[in-house]
Order: structure tokens, then C-alpha cells, then sequence
């Protein structure tokens, strides 16, 4: 893990409260997978504590990390302020990622849970696996964000809450609607949907990989801010709770309790 | 040249002798496994590690933190893996680094504190204990150990009679007058003192009508506490003559220093840790070129230097 | 449009009626005058004026405050021009605007608060009275009237006999239980609590290597106490029944919302009128839009709602 | 007194750490006089009190003002990092400045006092009063500064501690050096500076205007923060003290104890 001063490639607002931006960190990047996460610093000296947001995307080669994010609160107002030229605090690469051990993935993202699976689905397309064996089920509030990008490598299915794209309804609505089948669910977005697709993996027997998210305070495995609740006992801890910063953020869905 | 071989940064503490006056609050550092990426920790004086106890403990439901203006709330509850645990993995990591070791400790109850203090004297590769009496008093209804005067002179004596190692008294900033706590830890024995703790606070998410941390109140630290921090060292120092570390918002060497004026004798570096990973390396460069600026060749020139 | 009307922001405070939850916090609006170019005092559901004694006190020497991270530290030492001027000059100016008038009150000696608060008894003009027990008890060597229960009792008993205004006693936050600090004030009959006053902190200036106030401590204020202010009101909220005005690094509205749904009735703007001189009416119109927004009818509906 | 947001028309780097900076504000500027000052805000939220920063000019016609200050601490480095365009809060103008009643004037300014001598020569100038009737003395450390702008309307005479310019010493050893003479003095510069000159007036028996700096917190008059001992007691505040920052800056020098 790295602490470096990034350069900001481009800042692109996409929809509603959300930016995309890319970052010029070749340190990070290098060792970067889906699943894993940086922490942002604020400029703003009375916002002390980082600011986690998912790897949305990576260029390798050229050194580029891209991060999609809602402007929550006014730390991410502040990052979406911020130009192409400007610099930003980072450290990284974060946790653990997802494991690629799928050969009919179906990846689930919920609202601004979406972005990481953007990576995730690269990567899988990298390892082989063709369009047709990854399928990406996005759930949206309303409008829709980085969906052309995900058609160029997967099968993509939509709902929204509002039903003004896709099906309404969730993200397991539209995996039952379209009778989507996989040996291993990719997940991540909201803890409500992460809770019915614990549920719906355990009722199907399907190994799933879900991402969580917590507040955190160092961001990098020290404080135990983070933690979530284990069915097991864990090792490191000795209780039944998990680092979500280091030990995730992504964990198979019978490990946890939401 | 000849100039910057004459600072000298090491500190003599309680007779162990340290190789500057940095070290890092517990709690905030994990046992350094975790900053290991970005720190050295042979430069450091002495790693403080997260308060252990004789058993494992859960700590608190989610979430345990939430950001203030200029610091945070943590009720984290003292998660911690236990004792055993603790000496096997963290103890031994620390083995192989050329700092000292001090050893945060928590107990529900004096039998509890002092148990963990044995095992701790049976083991090497501790320096120093630091006792953490903010911990809930299981006993009496859960209120901490450290807000009350003859409980904390009572516990410091139950532990000086196990401990082998030099025993730090670990105050609590949430006191009417912390000069009589002080006093009360001394007369029960305490070799050296440190201060602050979190001083408890409040944090209500107006849009959820909930509290922001699960646990209602918790322990506000950071840069806002250090004038609180810097008075109560200062009132400490002036009170009692063991030895003290200070700690309480410090993110800068000019931070530490302010400290050290006070009257402390080491100083502990906590959130400015998840803020700025390399703090401890900034404040110790910092404070020793303070040192050469000024033409300091000892911090024994300015310890509790303004009265 | 229908939806606006129905926002009322006012306020029962121990039977006097304010247009709305806000004030200022003593000492940091001079009486109003100075913020005129600034604020329609009209708009403000209440001033509270800067601690008056009935007779007129130097203060400390210079430099009073200093500034720390998200706050300042103030050793004004209670400067003022006596209850003569007072009563003549400062209450004859507010008598022009149509908001409620709350006089904070200090004195040396349980006899000097009594006699100020019969001097206000006979004047007009004076909604509410504030105490303000953190003033040095000059017969107890110095030590505030309000750190010690048994004291803070006995002067709030004093003061009931002889006031004819509500009585509010303002609490300082240096004690170990502010719950405790609370029911002695209500016992002795307090008809309301403020809180919270500063947090002792000191600054220490390392380049001159002296206190950056000249009277070394100093109360803390600003953004940076605002975490423990809100535990304290709500510790308060809980522990007595009577209305509380809470304070404490109250800069928006979003902070004074915080204090309501901890328990408070009122709130005051401190230090935030010193870097924001419209802070009043921004967080004025900051709890209406929030109480548009949300459906909010009656403050009622969210005072102490988070439990 | 108005709070502003204003604009940045000019910043300029004058020598060691001063730096000058003309800032947009007509509604400050028409009021604004000699020996008054603004309040600055910086933009970091962790730094909540307003700088007090004297007037050294204006240009009442197109509304801008004109400050020339020392990077003393974090707070005046940061401003000393705007650009033109940049904008920045002012409330002012503040205390009673100088009156205007010599017709044979000496002026002394040490330091980062200098600055507001200026407008204050020019008002002096535009009163009627000749070159000749205003005799300005500067006290430098090391370089000088603002000198060409005091010699279109006025006589300038230069002391430095380090002898480097003008004459080696302080306002005073260039004041009987020179002989210069006047029937009133102003004066702004650091406290023993003022209280030398304080003493100096009173063995000559010369009217004398002193400019004082405390410490601040609210800069208007509500805090008391700001006050400075007085050898009479005062109407407003009822005890020997007075507030700097609205019943001054300036005091005639029997007035206050320094
Ligand atoms: C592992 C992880 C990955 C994340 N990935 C993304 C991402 O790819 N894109 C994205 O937009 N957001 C992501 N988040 C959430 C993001 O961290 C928060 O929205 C952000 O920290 C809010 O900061 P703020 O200053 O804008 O808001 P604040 O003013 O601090 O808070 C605003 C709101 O955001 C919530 N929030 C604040 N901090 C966190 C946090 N650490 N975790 C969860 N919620 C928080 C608060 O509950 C609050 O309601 C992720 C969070 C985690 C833990
Ligand atoms: C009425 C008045 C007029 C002034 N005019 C000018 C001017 O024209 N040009 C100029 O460069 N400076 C002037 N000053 C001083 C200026 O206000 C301080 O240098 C500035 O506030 C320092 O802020 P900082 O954040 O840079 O430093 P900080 O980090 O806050 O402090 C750095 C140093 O500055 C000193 N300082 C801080 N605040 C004040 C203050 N309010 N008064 C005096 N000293 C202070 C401190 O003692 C400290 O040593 C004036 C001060 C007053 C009271
Ligand atoms: C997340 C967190 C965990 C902490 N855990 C402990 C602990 O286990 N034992 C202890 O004595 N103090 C603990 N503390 C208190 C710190 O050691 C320190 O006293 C306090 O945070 C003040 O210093 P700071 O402002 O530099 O953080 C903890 C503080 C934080 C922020
Ligand atoms: C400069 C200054 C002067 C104050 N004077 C008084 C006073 O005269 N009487 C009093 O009861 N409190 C006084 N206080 C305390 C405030 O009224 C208030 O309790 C405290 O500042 C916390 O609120 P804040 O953080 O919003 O400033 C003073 C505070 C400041 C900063
Ligand atoms: S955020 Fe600190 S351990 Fe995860
Ligand atoms: S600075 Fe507040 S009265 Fe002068």
C-alpha cells in the first residue's frame, strides 16, 4: 500500500450526483484489482479522515486508476470540484478484491455499487470468460451510468426502482425475471439488497462474493472501525468480526452477518 | 555540521531509555503490522499497542466512528483478540524492530487488569505497561475506572504488586480536576503517567434522527482536543514529578513540542495517524529540526519549559 | 405556500416566548450593538448580553485569546462596565428591538451575584436571567461556583430567593458529571440550564516558548467543542425535566438542529458570530427550510427525538 | 462595516516575505480612511478567525483597496497564494483611523507599520499639506519597501537595523539624526518601537498618533479580546481599557499605557 499525490487525468460528471474520475497513479494501479478500493483525502483541513471509494477501472499501462462516485456528503463535493491538473492524496490499492474463480459469473451492482464491477467484469473478460458467461445485472434508481461499458464485454440486465429503465424493481427481480444463471454471484451496492442476495444465494446454493461497505477511520486494517460480523470465529480478531478495509471489503456471503 | 551531531533526541523513560520521544497512541497503530508500508518502526521511540485484555473482547456494534470537525468520535468498543493470541503474534512481530514496547492493557475489573499484568511480566519484549482506566468498571455499573480517585489509586496499587515492568497510568481527560487523579495514580505507585484519553462525545445524523455512532456517545480525539490535552499536561506536570507522555490531537512536530513545553516527556501520536500515515516520521524529523534551529541539544533544555 | 405557513419555529422558554430557538451566547455579541450592521437584531428569538457584575471589572492582561484548530481560546477575564452603564446604556439600546432579552450575570461572591440580580429585578427590559457559575468564587480560593455540586446548589437557591426573572444557571463542562452538575442547579431551583461554557485549554506559543495567553488557560470555544457540548445536553436532557439552551461550536444549522434533537429548547451562536457575523440568521433560516423540507410543524417534534 | 466577498485584482511580491495585494470592494472603499483596517478570512475551515490587515491604499474611483502585509504565519502565507480573479472575504472598514489635524506632519512607520503611513500621507497631501510638510520616516529591517510611493508626496528619510539603508537604528536615532520636526506624529510599527516614540513625544511635547495591534478575535468591537490599557478610565468600557479594534487603532499616545 502507497500514499501518493495523484494527478487528475479527467473529472466527468455522468449522471444525477455522479462523477467519474480518473487519477494518474501508476504505484497504485500497478498492483490494483477488482474489488479493491483507495482512500481520498479531503483538502479541507477540519475533514480529516479518508474518504474509501471502490477502483471503478485501471489502466496499466499508462498508470491510470478511474473511481466513479455520488457526492454523499462534502468530502466527495469537494472531489467533485476538482480539475484535470489538480492533485488529490491517495492510498492504496486497499483490500482483498474479488476472487476470479467463476466460470458463469453474474455480477449484481446496486446504485453506486455498480462501479466496481466494471473491473470485475474486465477482469473476468481477460481470464477468458465470454460475453455470454458474464452477466451483469445493474439496479439504478433511475437513470442509467456506465451501462455502454459493460455491453462491450458482457450481457447486461437492468432494473430501477422507478422502472423508467429496465424492470422495476431489484437487482433479484431482474435475475429472476430473466432467469439468470451462474456458478458464483459477484455483488456489491446497498446493505438491503446485499442482505436479499445473501439470501437468494443461500437459497439457490450459489457461491456468492459480496462487497461490503462501513465507516471507516484509517482505511488500511488499524483502528477496527470497520469491522462486520462473522458467522465464525475469525483468526485475526479472535471474535466474530472481520476487518472490512483489509479483510474485505469483499467476503463470500456465508461468512458474514448483515 | 558538528552542530546537528549535538542533537540528541533520546529520552530516559522510567529507565528505559528511548530513541526519541515518539511514540504512537494506542489504539491507532494496531501493533504497527499495519503501517508497516509506510513507516519504519525502528525509528520510532516505542510502539504503543491496542489495549489487550485477558480474553478476547467484540468491542461494539456498527458504526463505531464518525468524523467531527477536526477529528472524530471512536467507540470502538476495545475489540481486541485477547492475551494469548496477542503475546504469539503481535509481541513477537514487534521482535524484530529496534524500538521498545509499550503494552496498553483493559480489564472489566481490577482482577481482570491485574491477571493481564501477570501474564504480561511472565513475557519478553515488553518495556512498559500502560494501564487504560477508561475502561467500564463491570462492578460498579459500568462507570470507568479512571473518573474516580480512589478507584484509580486502588487499581494502580493491585497492579504495582504484580508488575514487573515499569506501569504508565493512563488518565481519562473526563474529570473535574485531573491534577487530583494524578495524584491519586502516583500515590498508588504509578511509575509515569499519560494523557489525554478521549474526552466523550456526541455525534447526532440529523437526517436519520439517529446517533451517528452505534454506541450513542464516544471518544472524541484529534486535532480539536490538543488545547484541552496540552492544559491537562501541563496541570499534570505541575502537580506530580513522574515522568509523563502527552498525547491528544498531535499531528505536527510543532504539536509535539507544545507537549513537551508542557512538561511531557514523550508524546503519543494517534488519529493524525489515519489522516496522515507518516505523522510519526514527520514529527520526529520535525522536532529535531527544531532542535538544530534553535541550537537545543537535549529536550531536557525545554521539558516543561514554560511555567 | 400553504406548507411555509405552517412552520413555527417559536418557542415556550420557561413561560417567555421567543420567535424562534436562537440566540447569542454571552460575551460573544457585546449587547448587540456591535453586530447591528450585520444582523436585524428583530429577527433573533433572543440576545443574551455579555456577563455583567454590579460593578465594573478590568479583566486579564493581554493577549486574551488565541486561536487554536476550529476554535479559539478566550481569557477575556469577564471585562465589564458594571450594572450602572449596564442597565443604562446597554439594556436602554435593546428596549428599541423587538427580541427577547437574557442578561448573563457573574460575580465574586454568592453576595455579588445576589445583589445583580436584584439590581435586574427592578429594572424593565430583562426577560431571563443567565448565571454564570463559572466565574473564580473568590472566598473558595478561586475555584469556580461551577465545579462543585454543593456550591452550585447553594447559589442557585440564593439567587431563586431573589430573583424576579427565570432563572437559567449556565454549567461549565470541566466536571467529571455534568448530569450531577445539572440536579444540584434544578434542586436549588434552577428554572432552566444552560450549557455548555468553554473547555480550560491552554496554547503554548513554542517559538517565544510562553502560554499564548497571558493568563496561561483559557476557555475553549468554536467547532471544535461542539461533539461534547452535544453529549452534555443530552446527558442533561435526560437526567432533569426543565428547558435547556445548548451551545457549544454552533456555526450552522445543521449543528443548532443537532442540539434540539438532543434535548435543547434554545439554542446560542458563539464563536461563529467572530468568523461568520450573520451566523444567526443563516442558522435561523437554516432550521426553517430544514423544518420545510422534512414537514416539521413544531420545533416540539423534534426536541429530543434521537434517544 | 460590511462583510464582502472580494475580488483579487493584483497580488504582489515585494521583498523578503511582504507581498502586496489590491482587492475589489467599493463598498468598502467608500468609507474607508487612513489608519483603519479590514478583517480577512482565510479559506481554510480550520482556521476560523478573521486577520486583521491595515488599509495602505485605495482608490475610492474604481472601488479597490490596497493591503501590503508580512507572511507572519500559516494564515497570510495562504493569502499571499491568491491569484488575481481569486476572491476573498473582507469585513471593514474598521476603527477610527487617523485625524487628519497637522499641518507640519511627521510620520513614522517600522516595518510592517509602513503600509498604512501611505494612505495616510496622501490623504495628508490631498488636505493641502506640501511635500515639505510631511516628513515620513521609515524603520527597515534589512530591504526596503513602498519608498518610490512616499516620495511623489512626501519627504522620506530611511533607518534600517542593519544599517543597510539610511541611516543604522530605529525611527527615532533617523527622527534627531535628520532633525525632523512637526507639530503632530504618527506612528505604526511594533510595540517598542511606539512606546520609544511614545516617550519621545512626551519629552518634546508633540502631538502624537499611534496605531496599536493586539491580538483579535471578532474585529468589531464585540469580544474585548482586542484591548489596551489606558491611563484614563474609559466611557464605554467603565475600567482603563479600551478596545484596538473599534476605539482605535489609533490613540493619541497619552492616552494609553503600552
Ligand atoms: C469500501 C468502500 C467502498 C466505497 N466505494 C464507493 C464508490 O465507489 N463510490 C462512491 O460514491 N462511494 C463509495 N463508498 C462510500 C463513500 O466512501 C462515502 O460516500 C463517502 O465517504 C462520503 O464522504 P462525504 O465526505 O462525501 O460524506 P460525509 O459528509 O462524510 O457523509 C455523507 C453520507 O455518506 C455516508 N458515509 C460517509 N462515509 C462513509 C463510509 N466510509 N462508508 C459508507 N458510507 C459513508 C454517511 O453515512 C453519510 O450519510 C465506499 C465506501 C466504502 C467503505
Ligand atoms: C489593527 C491591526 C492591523 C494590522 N495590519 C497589518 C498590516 O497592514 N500588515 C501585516 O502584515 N500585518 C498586519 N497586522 C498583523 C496581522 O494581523 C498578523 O500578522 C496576522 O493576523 C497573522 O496571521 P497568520 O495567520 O499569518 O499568523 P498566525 O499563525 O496566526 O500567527 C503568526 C504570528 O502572527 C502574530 N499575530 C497573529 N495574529 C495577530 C494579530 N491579530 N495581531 C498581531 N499579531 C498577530 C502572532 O503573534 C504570531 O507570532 C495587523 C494587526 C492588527 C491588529
Ligand atoms: C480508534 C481509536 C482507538 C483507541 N483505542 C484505545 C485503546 O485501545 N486504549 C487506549 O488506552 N486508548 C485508546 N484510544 C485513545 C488514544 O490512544 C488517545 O489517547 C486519544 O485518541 C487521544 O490522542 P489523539 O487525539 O492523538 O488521537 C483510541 C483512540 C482511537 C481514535
Ligand atoms: C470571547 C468570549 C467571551 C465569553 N464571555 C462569556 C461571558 O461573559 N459569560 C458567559 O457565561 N460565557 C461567556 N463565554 C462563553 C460563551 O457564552 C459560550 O458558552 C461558549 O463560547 C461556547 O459556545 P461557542 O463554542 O458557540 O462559542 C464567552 C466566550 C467567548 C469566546
Ligand atoms: S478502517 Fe480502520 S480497521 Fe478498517
Ligand atoms: S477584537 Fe473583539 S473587541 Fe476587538
Amino acid at each position: 500500500m502507497k500514499k501518493i499525490n495523484a494527478t487528475i487525468i479527467e473529472q466527468k460528471y455522468l449522471i444525477e450526483d455522479i462523477f467519474s474520475m480518473w487519477l494518474k497513479c501508476p504505484d497504485i494501479t500497478d498492483e490494483a484489482h477488482s474489488g479493491q478500493f483507495v482512500n481520498l483525502y479531503t483538502k479541507d483541513s477540519s475533514r480529516l479522515l479518508p474518504r474509501p471509494i471502490s477502483i471503478c477501472d485501471v489502466n496499466r499501462e499508462e498508470g491510470l486508476l478511474r473511481i466513479v462516485y455520488r457526492t454523499a456528503g462534502e468530502g466527495t463535493r469537494q472531489f467533485s470540484t476538482l480539475k484535470s491538473g489538480d492533485n488529490i492524496e491517495v492510498t492504496g490499492p486497499v483490500g482483498n478484491g474479488y476472487e476470479l474463480n467463476a466460470s458463469k459469473a453474474v455480477l449484481m451492482g446496486g446504485g453506486i455499487g455498480i462501479p466496481p464491477m466494471l473491473l470485475l467484469a474486465k477482469e473476468l473478460s481477460e481470464k477468458g470468460l465470454s460475453r455470454d458467461d458474464i452477466a451483469v445485472v445493474l439496479g439504478f434508481r433511475d437513470g442509467t451510468f456506465l451501462v455502454d461499458e459493460f455491453e462491450k464485454i458482457a450481457t447486461v440486465y437492468i432494473s430501477s426502482d422507478s422502472g423508467s429503465v429496465g424492470i422495476k424493481g431489484n437487482v433479484i427481480d431482474a435475475t429472476k425475471h430473466y432467469d439468470i444463471t451462474g456458478d458464483m454471484i459477484y455483488a456489491c451496492g446497498p446493505k438491503p439488497m446485499l442482505r436479499a442476495i445473501q439470501q437468494y444465494s443461500s437459497e439457490n446454493s450459489i457461491k456468492t462474493q459480496i462487497s461490503l461497505e462501513e465507516r471507516m477511520a484509517c482505511g488500511i486494517g488499524a483502528c477496527l472501525a470497520c469491522v462486520t460480523r462473522t458467522t465464525e470465529v475469525d483468526e485475526h480478531s479472535q471474535v466474530k468480526n472481520r476487518r472490512i478495509c483489509v479483510d474485505g471489503p469483499v467476503f463470500y456471503a456465508e461468512e458474514v452477518e448483515l | 555540521m558538528d552542530n546537528q551531531n549535538l542533537v540528541d533526541m533520546s529520552v530516559d523513560f522510567c529507565g528505559v531509555s528511548m530513541k526519541n520521544p515518539v511514540t504512537v497512541a494506542s489504539g491507532t497503530f494496531g501493533s504497527g503490522m499495519e503501517y508497516k508500508d509506510f513507516v519504519d518502526l525502528n525509528r520510532l521511540g516505542a510502539v504503543t499497542t491496542k489495549g489487550v485484555a485477558i480474553t478476547p473482547w467484540e468491542g461494539n456494534p456498527t458504526p463505531r466512528i464518525a468524523e467531527v470537525y477536526g477529528g472524530m468520535i471512536n467507540a470502538i468498543g476495545l475489540q481486541n483478540p485477547g492475551m494469548d493470541i496477542f503475546v504469539k503474534r503481535d509481541l513477537e512481530f514487534l521482535k524484530d524492530f529496534d524500538t521498545r514496547v509499550i503494552v496498553n492493557v483493559c480489564g472489566h475489573s481490577v482482577a481482570e487488569y491485574v491477571e493481564a499484568v501477570e501474564r504480561l511480566s511472565e513475557v519478553s519484549g515488553v518495556d512498559l505497561l500502560e494501564i487504560n482506566v477508561s475502561c467500564p468498571n463491570v462492578k460498579e455499573g459500568g462507570i470507568a475506572f479512571g473518573v474516580d480517585p480512589s478507584a484509580l489509586n486502588n487499581i494502580t496499587k493491585e497492579i504495582k504488586k504484580k508488575a514487573k515492568q515499569p506501569v504508565i497510568m493512563k488518565l481519562s481527560p473526563n474529570v473535574t480536576d485531573i491534577a487530583e487523579m494524578a495524584r491519586a495514580a502516583v500515590d498508588g505507585g504509578a511509575d509515569a503517567l499519560s494523557l489525554i484519553n478521549t474526552i466523550t462525545g456526541m455525534k447526532i445524523d440529523i437526517n436519520r434522527r439517529t446517533f451517528a455512532v452505534a454506541n450513542r456517545t464516544g471518544g472524541l480525539s484529534g486535532p480539536a482536543v490538543k488545547p484541552v490535552a496540552v492544559r491537562m499536561v501541563y496541570q499534570v506536570a505541575n502537580a506530580v514529578s513522574v515522568p509523563i507522555i502527552g498525547m491528544g490531537g498531535i499531528s505536527s512536530a510543532e504539536d509535539a513540542l507544545e507537549f513537551i513545553m508542557a512538561g511531557a516527556s514523550m508524546v503519543s501520536v494517534g488519529t493524525a495517524n489515519f489522516f496522515d500515515p507518516y505523522a510519526t516520521i514527520h514529527i520526529i524529523e520535525g522536532i529535531e529540526a527544531f532542535m538544530k534551529k534553535e541550537g537545543i541539544k537535549s529536550l531536557d533544555e525545554i521539558r516543561g519549559c514554560v511555567k
